[in-house]
Order: C-alpha cells, then structure tokens, then sequence
C-alpha cells in the first residue's frame, strides 16, 4: 500500500478511538462512571485535536483531498471506506469535533450522579463516531452507513432515561420517522448506483457540473434523497419527531437535536449542492418546503411553554430557514455559503441556547419557563447572561452571528424573482425573534402571581441527581457557555474568512439597505412585540394570538400534525395492514394449511369405511376392483 | 444332485419333523420346546447363510437356486430366528399348542422357501399354499378373546378366495402358454397380448400374489389379522412373510414386462390405491397393530412401485426394500412384543412413557417407526429412496409425486406413536426390564437398520447380481 | 345328431364355458352366500373349475405331458386339505358364537 | 468447477464430530449431567473450531471446491460421498459451527432428560452440516430430512405453548415440502441421462426445458417452505414459539437457510432455465413475505411470535436475493442468511433466559428489562437493532446488497421492499420498547442477570454479527468466489 497518507490515518483514528470507546465502555466499563468518563473524554479530546489540526494544515487546500480505500466490493455495488477532505467537510468536522467536545465536557457536571453515566458516554462516543464519519465521508453510501448510526445514536439518547414512558416513546418516534425519510434517500441511492454507477460524492458533483445526469435521473434521485434530508433536518411533514426528541437529556438535545445531527441534514444537501442545483424542480420543492417548515414551527413556537419546546421549534424554523437559503441559492446559480453559514452560526448559538435551557432545568428542574422565571430564573446570572446573546443572535441583532448569517440567506431570497419567498422569510425572521424573546422577557421579568397550576409541564428527570447544588453554576457547565457565547459574538465577524474559505473567493455585494433595514427591522419588530406582550410593565402575558383562538388552538395543536400521524400509525397501520395481515395470517393462510391436515385425516376416516366388518363386501369390493381393472386391460390394448 | 442345492428346504423339513414328535407328547415341556425350535432356527439361519451363494436346478427345472432365492431364503431364516426369539412368552398361546405353534412357523417357512425358489406354476401354487395354510391356522391359534377365529375365518376365506382366482388364472396361462414353466411363458408373453385370456389369467394368477403382500384390493385380511392374531403371529406375517411374497411377485410380475404399459398402468393404479388407502386409513386407527397393518398396505403400495418398473433398477430396490422392511417392521413388533409382554393388544396410548419405562425400547421404537416413516439415517429412508429413483427412471413422476406426497401423510401417525411413546407421562406403569438376549436383539436391530441405511452398498450390489437373475 | 354332440363335447370352448360358469357360481355363492360352510363349498367350486380348465387346455392343447392331470391331482389333494383346515375353524368359529353365519362375525372394523 | 482434494479429511471430521459425540452420549447415564454437557459443548466445540478453519483457510484465489472428500458410495444408483467447501457453504458451515457450540452453552442450564436433548441436537446438527457441505443430492437429502426430523421430538417434550400441535404441524408441513423435493431430485437424476447423484456432474447436463421448469418449481416451494417462503411460512412463528431456546435458535438461525441454501444450491444451480422462468414468482412471493411479515409481527404481543414473523421477513429478504439472479443479489442473499441466521439465534437466545426467569413472553406482563437484566436486555437490543437493519451489524450489508440488486431487477418490488425497512424499525423497537423500557413490574424485580458464563455465547453470537458487520469485505469477497462462476452458469 505504500506510505499511508497522514490525514487518513488521523481520521481514521478518530473513528477507530471513537467507535473502540463505545465498545471498551458497553462491554468493560459501563458500571464505572469514573473510568467510562475517562476514556470517553480522552478520545473526545484527541478527535479536536485532530480535526483542529487537519483544520489548519489543510485550510490552504486548491482541490479536495480524497482518501479511499476498498470497504466492501461486491460486484455492482462497492462501498469505498474513504474521505473527502474539502472546506465543506472540513469546516463541518471542526464543528462537530469541537461542540460533540464542550458537550462531553458539559455534561460531567449536568449528568452527575445519574445512574446511567457510563452508558451515556458510551452513546456520545458513539455519535461522535458516526457524525465525524458522516461529515468528512467520501462516498454517499457511507455517509448513508453515519447516517444511520447517527439516527441510532439519537434514539438511544433520547431514550436514554428508558423507565420514562415518553422518553422511550419518543426514541422510537424519532427513529421511525427518519427512518420514513430514510427510505427514499436509500431508494435513491439505488436509483442513483444502478443508473450512475457511483456514489462517490465528488464524481456525482462534477457529473452534476458537466450536466451529464439525464433528466429522468437527476429529479427522482435529487427528491428521493431530499426525502432522507426531510427526516434528518426534521422538514415538514416529518418534523414531528424532533420536538418528542427534547425527552433525552439536555446536552443531547444541544449536541445532537439542534448543532449537529439535525444539521446533517442541511449539510448533505450542502454537499450535494451541485447535483440539487441542477434540479430546479427539486429545488423549488425543497423551497416549498422549508418554508411551510419554517412558519409551522416559527408559530408553534409561539405557544409553547417547554424552553426546550421552544429551541426545538425555532432549530426546526432555523434549518428551513438554511435549507430556503440554498434552495433559493441553486435556483438562481448562486452559492452555497448563505445557507452553510447559517448552520455554522446556528450550531454555535443553538447549542449555547440548549446549554443554558439545560442549567436552568438541571437548577430548577422543570421545563416550563414560567416555573423557572417565577422560581428566580434570572439570579443565574451566568446562564441569563448567555442565553440573551444566543437570543439575540437568533432574532438576528446585529452584531450577534445570526444577524451575519440571516442577512446572507435573505440576500440569496431576494435574488429569486418572486419575491413572496422573501416576505416569508421575513416573516419567518419577525416570528423568530418574537417567540425567542418571549422566552427571554419572562424569564428577565418574572410573576409569580401569573403562574397558575396550568403549566404543568413535567420535570425532565426525577432521580439521578444525588448531589444539589444549591447556587452557582459547575465551572464544568459554565466554560462551555461562555466559550460557545464567545463564538456567537466573534463568528458574525468571520464572514469573510469563511467564505474565502469555502468558496476560495470573496464575493463582495454592494450592501441592499432595503433588505438591510427591512430584515433588521422585522427582528426589533418581532422583540417589540414581545416587549409589549410579555416585557412591558403593563403586558397582559398574552400573546397576541390568543386574540385569535382558533388560530391559537390551532398552534398549541401543532397544526394536528401529530395527530395526523398517530392516526396513520394507529388507523392505517396498526389497524388496517396489521389486523388485516393477521387475520389474513390466521384464518386464511394458516387456516388454509390446517383445513388440509383435517382434511387428509377426514378422508382417512372416510376411506375406513371401506373396510366393514362383513367379509363379503369386502370380497364383493375386491372382485369389482378386479374387474374393473381386468376390463382396463381389455379395453386397453 | 447336489444336497447343498436344497439344503434349507431339507433343514426346515427336518426341523419341522423334530416339531412335529415334540408336538406328540403327551406333556409338553414349554421351555424345552423353545429352546429346541430356537436353536434349530439358528442353525437354519447358518445353513441358509452358507447356501447364500448355492447355483442350481432341481426337480426337472422345476425349482431354481440362484442367489435371488437364496438372498430371500437366508431373509427368511433370520425371519424365523427372529420371531422365535421373541417367542420365548408366548402369553396368549395356550401351552399344549406350543410345539405346533413353532412347527407351523417352520413349515410356513419352509413353503415359502420353496416358494422364493419356484419356477413352475404348480410348484409355486403348492407351496404358496403351504406357507398360506400354516398361516390360517397359526392366526387363530391365541386364546382369549373372540377376534382371533374371526380374524382366522375372514384371512382364510379372503385366501382361499384369492388362491382360487390365482389358480383359475393360471389355468388360462398354461392354456395359452401350454406349459407352466416361468422360463418358457417369458417369451410367449409377448403374444398373448393379443388374447384376452392371457390378460385375465395373468391378472387373475397376480391374485394371489397380491393378496399375499396385502395389495389393493386384496388387502382386507391384513388389518384383522394383524389385530386379531398373537403378536408374534402378527409378526411372521408382517416380515418374513411379506419379504417371501414380494420375492415372489417379483418373479412373477416379470411375466407382465413384455405386456408393456397399459399393464403397468394397472399396478400403477394399484401402487397408488395401496398406498393412499393405507396411509390414510392408517391415521384414525387406535390399536396399534392395525395401524402397521395398513401401514404395510402402504408399504405393498411402495414395493409395488419397484416392481412395475420390470426392469432392473426397480427390482434392485424393490428387493433392498423388502429385506429392510423385515428389519424395521421386526424392530417395531420388538417392542410391540415387550410393551404387551403378556401378549394383548396394544393401543397406542398404551405406549405412554416409554421413554420412562425403557430407554432401550424407545430407542428401537424410534427407529423402527422412522425407518417405517423413510426417515434418515434409515434403512427404510435409503430403500424408499432407491424406490423412488428407480421409478421416476423408468419414468414414472406422477406415481413418484403421489408417493412422495404419501410419504408425508404417513408421517403423521408414525409421529403419533412417537408422540405417545416419547412424550407422555407413564402414569402407574412400571419399568420395563429386559433380558440380556433381548437388549441385544435390540441393539441388533437397531444397527442394522442405521448401518445398512447409511452403507446400503453391499446389499445394494447383492441385490443387482439378484435381480439380473430373474429379469 | 351322435357326431354333432360330440362335436360339441369335443370342443375346447365348451369346457372353457363351463369352467367358466362354474368359477361364476362359485364366485357367487362366496358372495351371496352367509353360511360358512355354504361359502366354503362354493370355494371349492372356484377351485374346481380351475381344475377343469387345466384338464380341458391338457386335453385339447398340450397333450404331450400330462401337465394339467397332474395338477388338476394336486388341486384335489390340496383343495381337501384347505377344507379340513377350513372346517376346523369353522367348527372354531362355531363354539365361540354358536353359529356358522359369517354375519356374525363382525367384531373387526375401520 | 475445479475441484481441490482435501489433505485432511476436515469436513467429515466436522460432520462426524457430533454423531461421535452423539455415541458417546448414548453410554452415559442420565445422572451424569455435567459430563453430557461436557462431552456435547466437546463435540460442537470440535464442530465449531472446524469450520472457523475452514472459512479462513479456504483459499479465494484458488477458488472453487476445496477440502473436497469423495468416495464412491452406491455405484448402481450412482451415489457418492461427496464433500467440499466452496465460497457459499463456507459461511453457513460458520454459521452452524457458531450456533451449534453457543447453542449448547445457551441451554446449559437445562435439567429435565438432558442426556436425550443433546442426544437429539447432535443429531439434528450433523444434518444441517451434511447439507451444507454436500454435493450429492442423495446425501443432500438425507442430512436434509436428518436436520428436519428430530425438530419433532426437540419441540415435543422441551418445548412449550401449544407444543403438541406445533412440533406436528412444523414436521408435517417440512415433510411434505419434501415430498415435493423427491420427485424434484429424481426427475433431474432421471432425465440427466446419467444416473448420478453428483451435482457438479449434473449440473454439465443441460436439462430439457419443461423438466427444468417442473422441477425448479417443485423444489422452490418443497425447500421454500423450509426457508420460510410467504405463503408457506406458518409453520414457523408457531414452531418457533413452542420450541425451547435452542432448538428455536438452531431452526431459525440455521434450518431455515437450509431451505433457501438448497434454493441456490440445487434448484438454481442445476435449472438455471427454471429460474429464469420462475424467477418473477420468487420475487413476488418474496417481496410479499418482507412486507407481510413485519406487518403481521407488529400485531403480535409474544416474543417469540415477532421474532418468528421478523424471521418471515428477513427470509423474504433472502428470496428476493436469490430472485435477482445477480451477483449482488445473491452475494447479498447468502450474507443474509449468515446474518440472519446469527441475529436470530441471538434473539432466541435473550428471549431464552428473559422466559426461563419469568415464564413469559407477553410484551405486556414484561417491562424494564434493562433495568433489571441489563446484560440479558442489551443481548436482546442489540439484535433487535441488527433486525432493524442498523448499520455496522452483518445484517446492513446483506439487505443493502439484497434491495439494491432488488431495486434494479425488480424496481416496485424492490421498493416494496425497501418501503418494508420502516415498519421493521417500528416493529423491532416497538418490542424494545415495551419488553425493556418503561418502569419495570415489580414481579419481576428480584431476578438476577446474566452471569458471565451464560453470557458468553451471546457474546460470541454479537461478535460475529459486529465483526462481519464492520469488516463486511472478509464475508462478501469469500462468497464472491463462488457466486461469480455460478452466475456465469446460470
């Protein structure tokens, strides 16, 4: 084989260090907390390491690095194992390397004393795993394998508390439904295998760039793929699972259900930019989608009471957001930045947004924000402080990230010529900053008074936590918060590097001010509202759509898309293919099967007859029987 | 003329005689009896192991030596050395018939030696007769209840019956032939297709031989019999017995191949109409005797399968299966014999755990009922499968299919044997204690039925030499 | 008139014919027949016309060897044995049911 | 294809060690339970490491038959004894070596008439090895009715829930699949002109048209109902359920690729004409069998029930393999079959120890598993993750091989099929979930876990399934060897 490339080697190793912690702490260590800890963080530790350094020496890279070798080779279908290292992947890497790092580091502090701790960094081990897989992946196929793992991994973490009934359902749910998205991106991967011979991620690129996919190809395959895309960045209709998928602990729903896995979605169709670009039917779907995806949740959100509710809904309004930005980018032959940009500033303050929901829980135990602010939410002066900048970076206030990266998706929007998608981001953009600063103002301004017996949104977990502290916050929990809020304010600044970086070039835009002042304007009307619902002396603590209650039902319902689904499970499923499957099984097949064994022996006692007991029928019947056959050879000859 | 030519027939004849003056005492000495008739039959199975590869003609051609009589001769030997050996209680016998209970075993052996070796139609008939009259008497021989003079009534009128329609049609066959020898109706076979009567006298003649193998339509005797006389009556008649006549009809079916299809046809139909009826019916019976004899019903229906082939690869298996069949049936009369010690009929529940109350036995049984079932490693899977091959050779798939097919059915109720034997719970029963000849027996039987199934060459190629000889 | 009775006495049909009827009515008897003896007498019968065709193919066809005489002896001698072993259990039959009907003896079945 | 003798006679020392020990056996008494156990895990022990050897010593650039034994056996019939190994039995003798030994280490603790259970195990082992490595249809069917009868008596006296009427139902309705396979076997042995048994030989003859059509047909539902085929599967979730662990482990890892081996190995491989014609029905009846059976296995509230219908479709997904009639296809049917054969032996195997404790199998009744035997629940999730077609367990590879080639023979039944993965998921975790989340019943409570010993051949069962699944090029380029020059055949 010759002299193995270094970078190889390192991200192989980080795969093989993260996948041998899994294994060292599912089979030796789970029981040793201590231990299981250890190894868990050293491994973590040595992936940053490595994705920094191969951050850094590669970043002055021309063309990407592929490293391949054979995985699998059957005949038509060869799996390589290998690596595409090219800014996309490499900025991805560093993001995943570095947030799946704060959060192990995080969740010392948050996950003390449960009983299951060896066991949850066994399953971080094993994300990391196949996230870092996923992301700096080759070949389509084996970013399909990450993908996969990476879905397992969130169900063991949301169902990590497995006693809880809604923590194991909504694993479930969240499995099943991107499993539901998973089906077409795995049809498509076939579609693509069988009819384009490869699944290597550059080669279908290029072939996209050379327009060399027919067109009966290219749209199937590029929708059936957006299917899995839909499951994994939880898009409408699909999103259902990820909301459920707040039940697992606090640092996963930040590492795995906002910064990473949920992104991973948005990231493929970053990857496979080339190819989806030269779909614009595809293209339009997508946009279609995204943003039916990003009202849906930007209004539920309005209604929720759950802070992790919330982040959730906006996560999902964020990635439609992204997915609309490089919808919109490959309609109009633009890039891909806007959209990736956003994902990179989301994962930071997304993440930072999780982490202080998860020290106000970890204090309060309770999920609802009105139990928190009334218990004196706003004396954890750390968490307050941090999560009003990842707010602010997520209504998109300058100078906070998201205002950078918002600007630049609602750049790309502007260029499509209808420009009803724009005001729908902006509408988008309004929604958000008003329900993120809902959560904010009652948090900074409590009222006991209001704070009645309906919110009664359950404690996340009861047990697990021997030691209480009392007041502060673990430094373990605190670094990770401020570290990650250092990132939203400095990343806004990173523009330029970045899409240098990603694109090689800079490409300058005289600045539209009257997308500008109508963007900026949409976020301080958004926290205006909210100021004047939720903050002002004299708000009622009403939204404002409870003027409308039908509308209002209609939210806290979430657009009966649930209930849409539990009745396809439990109707259509469970009740029309199962029990008719079954009932098929039993009375038909089965009972095709012993009607002939009852048969067979029914003619046995049939055929007894023959044998009376009178001597002579007997004989009479074997004279006939005789005869007969003697005129059959008469007749016969 | 060479003594060794009739060697066994003398043997038999001399054993018989012994029988006989034993039989005229006043008193009868039981244990004695049986140990003279045992060991006599030991040494007819050395003799007739020694004359295995005596070649000859006797009495004007009337009466072939060849391997394939000798191969049947030495199976009926051991036959007969079996039966006794399990004859040492002979519970439902009464005790002053015992000498003539072994003596009509040895004559009936004898008639059916004689039988195997006959080439000649009025040599054949007497000794068939011979051999079916010994029979007649030792089935109603069993004291207790009605059903044996019964059973005896019924077998001897259904024979006498089928012997009378055997002779009648072989009257047509010397009629059209003018002769009665095998070897010179062979040749003239092939014309009497064109007359009628050829064709009746060789279905009626086949009559007889039918009815000894218990085939469609002449297999009414068999249940009864098999129920209504003592076990180890039943015994003799489902192993020895059966072996001789299958011997038989193999030489006298030959008769039929130059007739072509439409006569295979017909036994074609018959094969399939034993087999059917037997497996089926076989199903609801509780007793357990009745039960193998419809089980041997289907069996004829198997062998049948062999023997319409007329050709050389069907008599090889039709042979190979006829001595296995000895085995198998035996190994499960071997138990039978040990479960019902004191002679009465076993139902089939009555086998609840025999897994409890004899290891041993259950081991037997299980094989037996699998060799019986064409279960492998078996001699019964090897000699149904070589059945099968040679009848789908001579082109025969749909009689395969269906026998194939019967396999199937007969498995359910050779399970259910198993099932009571293996499964069930023996309730108050004791434990069965067997004799050091008797466990032996059985490990003989046992390795013979898995031994030749797994190694059948040596028979195999036995069997071809056998077979050439009468084709 | 003489010669053509003999013409009809020395034709091999005939004693096919009658060979024939009586295999019919033995045939019958055994069919219809309830009395064991009855039944008995009629094998006999079968057995009888089997003889007659032997003579009667001896006779007419293949005179040379006495072949058919020879049986038709043996048929004789074998038939009397089949007789006495019949009758005794007949008479077996009889001290266990006190009858000679076969109809009664219809313990066995299925 | 070339043939390689065998220095050593290895394979029928791996198909001789338990009959041997099976006589050994035979002399012992019932008292002496250790050393029964001793003696079986010996014989399967000597069985397993035999066939390690011979997939890792099997050469893939030689190719062909190797280890090959031959003896002529019945010249008249044309019989002989031959063995070999070749790319697609060597992971189902690998299968079998691994389900055997951990079979018997999993039934360990078995106390009542323990002597004639391994008695009868052994026996049924040394058919399913028979089959695997013969190449002589007389022998082929001999060790296959070997391997399939004495899953009657397993069933019968240590099995449970309505035994009776599953050990007889399973063995009829397998018995009466090969009265379907006889007549299949002799028609080829009639009409190849040559009166021999051997495969290899008969497979040069080219078969008429019609006899390859009849007998393809015959043997595809007579070995079909072994393997499971949809409609001809009931007999197997009920045989499964009533059968103890170890015989279920054996008959669903193991019996039912005996079925879909001999599919490939002799119906295919000898009326290739055959399969063509008949290769649109195997696709719809298996794509059928994906879908029906995990449709009917999320009705079904006994472990073992969802287990036997995930078996169902499983197989289904070995059918539609062998359908393709493609390289990939039927490199991924094979690996499915190793695959399968090792996840469900290791549900069998949990299911075993969580039913020895609480006498159930209601989802219902169980719950918290993972709280009370941790161990025993991770055995059972991780099998029924690979039964989710989770990637990094051997099972992704083979439905990934399978659907793909499926997708391009077949496109809707391949996408039926594909369609069907997502009701797996729900199905497996649906069992997951109730059987080993939510709060545990109290009843239950005080039960120990898994004790090192007894988890070793779940641990082993896992190993294997990890193993093949990350390092899936070991399995694959190994069946390739033989799958390319039997394609070209075809």
């Amino acid at each position: 084989m010759g002299s193995v490339n270094p970078f190889f080697l390192g991200c192989t190793l980080s795969l093989v260090l993260s996948l041998s912690a899994f294994g060292l702490i599912m089979i030796f260590t789970w029981r040793r907390p201590k231990l299981s800890l250890a190894i868990s963080l050293t491994v973590s530790t040595i992936c940053l390491i490595i994705a920094w350094l191969t951050f850094i020496k590669l970043s002055a890279l021309k063309e990407p690095l592929i490293l391949s070798v054979d995985w699998m080779m059957s005949d038509q279908i060869r799996v390589p194992f290998g690596f595409l290292l090219d800014p996309t992947s490499l900025l991805m890497f560093v993001i995943v390397a570095t947030i799946s790092w704060l959060i192990q580091l995080y969740s010392i502090g948050y996950m003390a004393g449960d009983s299951g701790f060896g066991r949850y960094y066994a399953f971080l081990s094993l994300f990391a795993l196949s996230m870092l897989g996923l992301v700096i992946s080759s070949g389509l196929l084996q970013l399909y394998i990450c993908w996969e793992l990476v879905g397992l991994s969130s169900y063991l973490l949301i169902g990590f508390w497995y006693e809880k009934f809604s923590a194991s359902e909504a694993g479930k749910k969240a499995f099943v439904v991107t499993r539901f998205g998973d089906i077409g991106f795995f049809m498509g991967l076939a579609f693509l295998v069988l009819n384009f011979g490869t699944l290597d991620i550059h080669s279908i690129n290029s072939a996209a760039m050379s327009k060399a996919f027919p067109a009966w190809l290219l749209t199937p395959a590029a929708l059936l793929i957006f299917c899995g895309i839909m499951g994994k960045s939880a898009q409408f209709p699909i999103h259902v699972w990820l909301p459920d998928a707040m039940e697992g602990p606090t640092p996963v729903s930040a590492l795995l259900h906002s910064a990473t896995m949920v992104a991973a979605g948005m990231y493929l169709l970053t990857r496979l930019f080339p190819f989806f670009s030269c779909s614009p039917t595809a293209m339009t779907v997508i946009l279609t989608i995204c943003t039916i995806t990003l009202l849906l949740s930007s209004t539920i959100g309005m209604v929720a009471t759950d802070i992790k509710q919330v982040w959730a809904y906006s996560t999902i309004s964020q990635l439609g957001f992204m997915g609309m930005g490089l919808a919109a980018a490959g309609l109009t032959g633009g890039y891909l930045f806007a959209g990736f940009y956003h994902l990179t500033t989301h994962a930071g303050f997304k993440a930072l947004l999780f982490l202080c929901a998860g020290v106000f829980i970890h204090h309060f135990h309770t999920n609802d924000f009105f139990v928190m602010s009334a218990k004196g939410g706003r004396r954890l002066l750390i968490p307050m402080v941090t999560v009003t900048i990842g707010a602010l970076a997520l209504a998109g206030i300058f100078p906070f990230s998201g205002f950078f990266s918002k600007e630049a998706i609602l750049a790309e929007l502007w260029n499509l010529p209808n420009k009803m998608w724009l005001g729908l981001g902006l509408l988008g953009a309004f929604l958000t900053a008003y329900y993120t600063f809902r959560v904010i103002f009652v948090l900074l301004f409590p009222r006991p008074q209001a704070v009645g017996g309906g919110h009664g949104v359950e404690e996340e977990h009861g047990h697990g936590h021997g030691q209480e502290e009392e007041h502060g916050v673990p430094w373990v929990m605190a670094v990770p918060l401020i570290i990650l809020a250092g990132f939203t304010c400095v990343l806004g600044f990173l523009q330029a590097p970045i899409q240098k970086f990603l694109l090689g070039e800079v490409h300058h835009h005289a600045p539209n001010y009257v997308l500008l002042v109508s963007a900026v304007g949409c976020a301080l009307g958004g926290i205006g509202m909210a100021w004047l619902d939720w903050g002002a002396k004299g708000a009622k603590w009403e939204g404002f759509i409870r003027k409308v209650p039908v509308v209002e039902n209609f939210f806290i319902q979430k657009w009966y898309m649930d209930h849409f689904w539990r009745w396809f499970l439990n109707t259509v499923i469970y009740g029309l293919f199962s029990r008719t499957f079954t009932y098929n099984d039993r009375r038909v097949v089965d009972g095709g099967v012993d009607a002939v064994a009852f048969g067979t022996i029914g003619s046995g006692r049939l055929l007894s007859f023959i044998q009376t007991a009178f001597l002579q029928l007997n004989l009479l019947f074997m004279v006939l029987v005789l005869g007969g056959i003697g005129i059959y050879l008469l007749m016969g000859r | 003329m060479n003594m060794m030519l009739f060697g066994p027939e003398l043997y038999f004849l001399g054993m018989a005689l012994v029988l006989f003056f034993l039989s005229l005492q006043r008193r009868v000495r039981v244990e004695q009896t049986y140990y003279v008739a045992l060991w006599l039959s030991v040494g007819g199975v050395v003799l007739a192991g020694w004359c295995l590869f005596q070649e000859g003609e006797l009495f004007f051609k009337a009466y072939k030596v060849d391997l394939f009589s000798q191969i049947f001769k030495a199976a009926l030997a051991v036959g007969l050395f079996l039966v006794l050996m399990i004859s040492r209680n002979l519970a439902h016998v009464e005790e002053r018939c015992h000498p003539e209970f072994y003596l009509f075993l040895t004559t009936c052996t004898l008639g059916m030696m004689m039988l195997v070796s006959s080439v000649e139609l009025l040599t054949i008939y007497v000794s068939l007769e011979l051999s079916s009259y010994s029979l007649y008497i030792l089935v109603p021989l069993r004291r207790g209840d009605d059903i044996d003079t019964e059973a005896g009534i019924k077998y001897l009128f259904i024979g006498a019956v089928s012997s009378g329609f055997m002779l009648f049609g072989l009257s047509y066959i010397f009629g059209a032939t003018h002769t009665t020898y095998l070897a010179e109706i062979m040749p003239k076979m092939g014309q009497l297709i064109q007359n009628p009567i050829g064709v009746v006298g060789l279905l009626l003649a086949l009559a007889g031989f039918f009815f000894k193998v218990s085939v469609f339509p002449f297999h009414f005797w068999a249940p009864d019999v098999y129920q209504g006389a003592a076990n180890q009556v039943t015994t003799f008649i489902a192993t020895a017995s059966k072996a001789a006549a299958v011997a038989m009809l193999l030489r006298f079916a030959a008769l039929g191949a130059s007739f072509g299809y439409s006569f295979a046809e017909a036994l074609v139909v018959l094969s399939i109409a034993s087999m059917t009826l037997g497996n089926l019916v076989a199903i609801i019976q509780k007793d357990f005797k009745r039960m193998l004899a419809y089980s041997s019903i289907a069996h004829a229906g198997y062998i049948l399968m062999g023997v319409l082939t007329m050709k050389e690869a069907g008599y090889i298996s039709a042979i190979y299966y006829a001595l296995a069949y000895l085995f198998m049936n035996f190994s499960v009369f071997l138990v039978i014999h040990e479960v019902a010690s004191d002679g009465r009929d076993l139902k089939i529940p009555e086998l609840a755990g025999l897994w409890y109350r004899s290891p041993l036995l259950t081991m037997t049984l299980i094989l037996g009922i699998f060799a019986l079932a064409g279960v492998p490693p078996s001699i019964g899977f090897t000699g149904k499968l070589l059945l099968f091959t040679s009848a789908m050779s001579s082109g025969y798939f749909w009689l395969v299919l269906i026998g194939a097919v019967n396999g199937t059915i007969s498995l359910y109720f050779y399970l259910r044997v198993v099932y009571h034997a293996y499964f069930l719970e023996p309730g108050p029963r004791p434990k069965i204690h067997l004799s050091w000849p008797s466990r032996l027996l059985n490990y003989g039987v046992c390795g013979i039925i898995i031994g030749f199934g797994v190694f059948p060459d040596r028979i195999v190629e036995l069997a071809k030499v056998a077979a050439r000889l009468v084709l | 008139m003489e010669s053509a009775r003999m013409l009809v006495f020395n034709q091999l049909e005939t004693y096919l014919y009658l060979a024939l009827m009586l295999f019919a009515i033995g045939l019958y008897g055994v069919l219809a027949r309830r009395n064991l003896i009855a039944v008995l007498i009629s094998v006999e019968l079968i057995l009888n016309a089997a003889s007659i065709n032997f003579m009667a193919f001896n006779r007419f066809l293949a005179p040379t060897p006495a072949v058919g005489q020879v049986i038709t002896l043996f048929i004789m001698a074998v038939a009397a044995a089949e007789a006495a072993i019949a009758l005794s259990i007949i008479v077996a039959v009889y001290r266990k049911l006190r009858s000679v009907n076969i109809e009664q003896a219809t313990e066995l079945r299925g | 294809m070339t043939e390689h003798l065998a220095s050593f006679p290895v394979l029928s020392c791996m198909l001789l060690a338990p009959p041997l020990g099976l006589f050994v056996l035979l002399f012992l008494k019932e008292e002496q339970q250790f050393l029964i156990r001793v003696v079986s895990l010996v014989a399967a022990g000597i069985s397993f490491a035999l066939s390690i050897y011979t997939f890792a010593a099997y050469d893939q650039k030689l190719g062909g038959l190797q280890f090959v034994e031959k003896y002529e056996w019945v010249k008249t019939f044309g019989i002989t004894y031959f063995v070999g190994v070749e790319g697609m039995n060597a992971p189902l003798l690998l299968l079998t070596g691994i389900v055997i030994f951990t079979g018997v280490l999993t039934m360990w603790e078995l106390q009542d008439r323990v002597k004639e259970y391994f008695i009868f195990q052994l026996a049924l082992v040394t058919g399913v090895f028979g089959v695997f490595m013969s190449y002589d249809m007389f022998f082929f069917f001999l060790f296959y009715e070997i391997a399939v009868v004495p899953m009657y008596i397993l069933i019968l006296i240590w099995g449970s829930t309505r035994k009776i009427y599953a050990a007889m139902k399973l063995t009829l309705y397998l018995m009466a699949g090969s009265g379907l396979i006889i007549p299949g076997i002799l028609l080829l042995y009639a009409s190849s002109g040559i009166f021999t048994f051997d495969m290899v030989r008969l497979h040069a003859v080219q078969f008429a048209p019609w006899v390859q059509k009849l007998t393809f047909v015959m043997m595809y539902l007579g070995f079909g109902v072994l393997a499971g085929v949809w409609p001809f599967h009931t007999w197997s979730p009920v045989g499964h359920v009533a059968a103890p662990t170890a015989v279920s482990m054996l008959h669903a890892g193991v019996l039912m690729k005996l079925g879909s081996f001999a599919i490939l190995r002799v119906a295919m491989y000898l009326c290739p004409q055959g399969f063509q014609y008949w290769a649109q029905l195997m696709g719809l009846l298996a794509a059928t069998g994906i879908v029906y059976g995990v449709f009917v296995g999320l009705a079904q509230t006994d472990l073992k029930y969802v287990i036997g219908y995930s078996s169902v479709s499983h197989m289904g997904i070995v059918g539609l393999g062998l359908a393709t009639g493609t390289v990939d296809g039927l490199n991924g049917a094979v690996f499915q079959m190793f695959a399968h054969g090792v996840m469900t032996a290791l549900f069998f195997s949990a299911v075993g120890f969580i039913y020895d404790r609480t006498h159930t199998r209601d989802i219902h009744e169980l719950g918290g598993f993972s709280k009370i035997m941790p161990v025993a629940s991770a055995f059972f999730i991780t099998a029924a993750l690979c039964g989710a077609g989770v990637p990094g367990m051997a099972s992704f590879w083979a439905e990934l091989l399978v659907l793909v080639a499926a997708v391009k023979v077949f496109t809707v039944r391949g996408l039926f099929a594909i369609a069907a993965l997502v009701i797996g998921a729900l199905f497996a975790l649906r069992v997951v979930q109730n059987t080993f989340f939510n709060e545990p019943n109290p009843k239950f409570i005080h039960y120990e876990d898994v004790s090192p010993f007894l988890g070793l051949p779940r641990m082993i069962l896992i190993g294997f399934m990890i193993f093949f699944g990350i390092f899936p090029q070991v399995m694959v380029g190994l069946i390739k060897t033989s799958i390319i020059p039997f394609i070209q055949g075809l």
